[in-house]
């Protein structure tokens, strides 16, 4: 079991839990990419709108007005985020959440229009699955091809439009390989030919600078929990004008958009923990990106170790390579013993052993893309937790190469 | 989502690593699926005296297989052939769901194997009763 | 501004303010219908899977099992509450994502069967909206009229069944009156026609019994801020066999039905907030019922007062009365100066002043529609809280009274 | 969503009540609508020289009905008849943009109680510029 963490600094330290105390295993949490912890500050604040300040905010009352006045508060701290008004902030229940209602409002509401859909082959499946539900209900979708290194060539996006396009929509940052898309050069097309963009922003949202407005984006989405905020919570930013179907119906919460009532101490805790991502953002780049390439060189000194996504332009925290001769699962488990969590794939997928469709996607061959490793950072990493890891992943990978029928006899430890 | 017996067969694996000169050697799945197993033996008078595996694949593949391994030790090669790997997933104290199929890799690594040493020595191949789980 | 509470015993005490401490105002909270206070130990629980054990639920390491355990026993506990199995638990953004997904998720999955769906005029926008909405997909609804104290009646559930009907939905207690429905008759004809059967009991789960076998229920929409957990979660029932589309896409989440990382906190605070609801269900709700009942006596001796709903097939915590000549802002706003928090129709349409769908379909006559009140208890309300709330809303009816030009002479304090 | 001025006049309303033969009359509004204002005019030499109102509606209407009443004392018929329902919402600092149409119902009981004098006196009644705002 894991045990409270003893804090040195609490908004350096987030989640630090140096050793297990029961087992006095060091814990190094390498998945920030997955989630990452809320900062003690932010859970902090948004308790009291749990028990105190807990009023209903489409009420009338003084107690809703405190709950109305903070969530004022949190969507001004995300539009500050984003370069966007308040008044384009939409809150929701997470990313997925975002990406479902962007992708499914514009289709509902265009659909008269047109029923064609851009979008790439390495999107999560919160959009991929999405499309999928709308070819079912009558909706074409074309998937953009991405280099080798995880890229979309904005050329194919312009080719890719049809009079039928209604939307693009294009992932900011892959969550797998960290692969960053050319956005404003995307948001640059779609603006010409006077189609929608939607990006899901996900992974990029508190890691690296966005501007909608430079970028030429009409609606994108955003998560919470991926930036040390709560999970459960997340936005949708929707260019003023841009005129969608909801996703949820109800009643007049979020202006009439969203209905339900609101998760005012998420929204509370995300934009919170979003203005502090943003404020400490440059100093944490530059940090993380340094201890980024030191794992990076650690681990491809390793025989037969590649890099995946892009080896500059990518998120600041991304780390994924493929060991050929083993496999992912594997991997993972024995660094879990050494008090390493870590991923395969994207979190929703390491639970089944279907291949990475981002990796295939990238061109990495069938016989090597099971054994992919993605070690994500985050502002709690510190220099010793990337050596240790280092040396773990460089014990594990001999360990399963010599337990491994594939590993050529001169990368075993024992021939 | 493995239990602590598995962890303890994938962790410290029984009788990993290959045999010099096996008398006969198995090897099912392969890399593009994510899962491959191979099995060596040495057999004296229709008994294994001794069993290695190697094992490309997830924990559940790994602990399956070794923990086959030594199921079969000492065993007559038709008894090896007989063991089913809903019995080595239960040696197991049992697999998750959706890993059982893992198991089927040692069985039709130590198929392969028994077949390699039989038609090594100029006997007739035994048949699976059911479908190969080869490439399961 | 709000203040730290003073607890007494905090978990009788939830959210008692006794007293504003700069006005020295006694603070009265009336209004639980809208939404509740966090226990203090619900949001104690929370806590630490937010900054500590904050492990994506998907992933494969130690730190995700511990979610995972953790949901999986909010799960098992609101399955109790609800006579349910855990797999048929799915846990949601609350009541409104719940209800758009039972309704829309049918209507999805059975369109080839058919494209009706039979409602009530009295349900929340929840479903109403949604239905409204997917008319517009093609879709036909019929709603249901009430009787004067808001009931549905089975018989017109029967007859309103066709050949093409795929869904009755009828919530289980009204939000505005309080009129528990007669579910289990309700279900009783669904099952024997074969159509599913869905029930909004946002309102009902925590604070009434529950049984959705004996009831017949299919699906079930519940929300945890109801029944003092936190806001932004809630769960969606789905009978197992049951099959609808997903209304979220995406990852693996909820076996596959609703995407996105699970908000563990909420989830852990849901399970533990409806525990402690249901153990202590029949105390509260014999306590509750009594300072109800004398509340309503005390409101009723005002003349020229009504009450709404059913006088006994109601919610233990409900009162809504309308008061004819005078109109609900005012008499919430002068409450609220008097430190009552109260509503006037449902907390959603309490900021527009359309009069109030339930109390229409009631037949309330629309010169008095306008003049309606609602004041809804909690555990944590007294007996001085019903003596001081009589006495503020007799002397605010007056002065509203006093200043109303359609208030006859005898009823003025001056005349 | 009102500001404190606004809270202020719907708190402790200036002029409310009626005055016993008043010279003019006028109510706008229904019950069924949720508004209603009646406003009660004393008239000397063309000048307002007692107003009240009385209000059944929301916080805007009431408060807005006692601003104007304030705006409107000592003023001439014309200057009263002329006032807008934006300058009684500037001089309450302001009301939500959707509340603002509250603020015609004590224009439209202004104009009515005017032309209920001037028709009393047998003079022509005043006609609207824009549409009646009667039926707000
Ligand atoms: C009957 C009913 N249904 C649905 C809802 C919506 O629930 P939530 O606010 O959790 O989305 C509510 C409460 O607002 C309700 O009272
Ligand atoms: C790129 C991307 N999109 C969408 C999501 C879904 O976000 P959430 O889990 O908040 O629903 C994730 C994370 O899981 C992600 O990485």
């Amino acid at each position: 079991m894991f045990i409270a963490p003893q804090w040195e600094n609490p908004s350096v330290y987030l989640a630090r839990k140096e050793y297990d105390m029961n087992t006095e295993k060091r814990l190094v949490y390498m998945d920030h990419a997955a989630t990452t912890a809320t900062r003690p500050e932010v859970a902090a604040a948004m308790v009291p709108f749990m028990t105190s300040t807990f009023g209903n905010p489409s009420s009338l009352y003084d107690l809703a007005k405190v709950s109305r006045t903070a969530m004022d508060g949190a969507r001004e701290e995300v539009a500050v985020a984003l370069g966007a008004d308040p008044e384009e902030i939409f809150f929701t229940s997470g990313g997925t959440e975002s990406d479902n209602w962007a992708i499914k409002g514009i289709a509902f509401a265009k659909k008269a229009q047109g029923t064609h859909i851009i979008t790439s082959v390495i999107e999560h499946h919160a959009v991929s699955h999405t499309c999928e539900w709308l070819k079912k209900q009558g909706f074409s979708v074309t998937y953009l091809p991405v280099d080798c290194f995880g890229m979309v060539n904005p050329a194919d996006v312009e080719a890719a439009i049809t009079p039928e396009t209604i939307l693009i929509t294009v992932m900011m940052a892959n969550n797998e390989v960290g692969t960053i898309q050319p956005i404003a050069e995307i948001g640059a097309i779609a603006l010409k030919h006077g189609v929608l963009f939607h990006t899901d922003a996900v992974q990029a949202v508190g890691h690296i600078p966005v501007d909608v407005r430079a970028q030429n984006i009409d609606l994108l989405s955003l998560s919470s929990h991926k930036f040390h905020g709560p999970k459960g919570v997340g936005a949708l930013y929707i260019r003023s004008g841009v005129e969608l179907d909801s996703l949820i119906h109800g009643g007049a919460q979020e202006r009439g958009q969203r209905a339900g009532t609101e998760n005012v101490s998420g929204i509370v805790g995300m934009g919170l923990a979003l203005s502090l991502a943003v404020k400490g953002m440059p100093e944490n780049a530059l940090r993380i990106t340094a201890l980024r390439k030191r794992l990076t060189e650690g681990l491809l000194a390793i025989p037969k170790t590649y890099l995946n996504g892009h080896p500059e332009k990518r998120l600041p925290n991304n780390v994924n390579v493929v060991f050929a001769f083993i496999e992912g699962e594997s991997i993972l488990l024995m660094l879990n013993r050494r008090g390493i969590s870590a991923s395969t794939g994207s979190a929703c997928s390491s639970r089944s052993s279907e291949p990475s469709h981002v990796l295939t996607a990238c061109g990495v061959p069938l016989e090597v893309v099971h054994g992919s490793l993605r070690l994500t950072l985050g502002e709690e990493t510190t220099e010793a937790d990337v050596s240790y890891t280092i040396d773990a992943v460089k014990e594990v990978v001999q360990r399963l190469r010599d337990m491994s029928p594939l590993t050529p006899p001169e990368l075993r430890s024992q021939p | 989502m493995y239990n602590e017996k598995v962890m303890d067969y994938f962790e410290h694996p029984r009788n990993q690593g290959a045999i010099e000169d096996a008398d006969g050697i198995g090897e099912v799945g392969n890399p593009e699926c994510g899962d491959t197993t191979k099995i060596y033996l040495q057999v004296e008078h229709d008994v294994i005296t001794d069993v290695k595996f190697q094992t490309f694949g997830c924990a559940a593949a790994v602990a399956s297989s070794s923990m086959a391994t030594e199921l079969i030790k000492g065993k007559t090669l038709k008894e090896a052939w007989d063991l089913s790997n809903s019995a080595v997933a239960d040696a197991l104290d049992g697999l998750p769901p959706k890993k059982l199929h893992c198991s089927l890799i040692a069985e039709g690594a130590i198929h392969a194997a028994i077949n390699d040493y039989r038609t090594k020595r100029g006997l007739e191949a035994w048949k699976e009763k059911k479908e190969s789980h080869a490439e399961h």
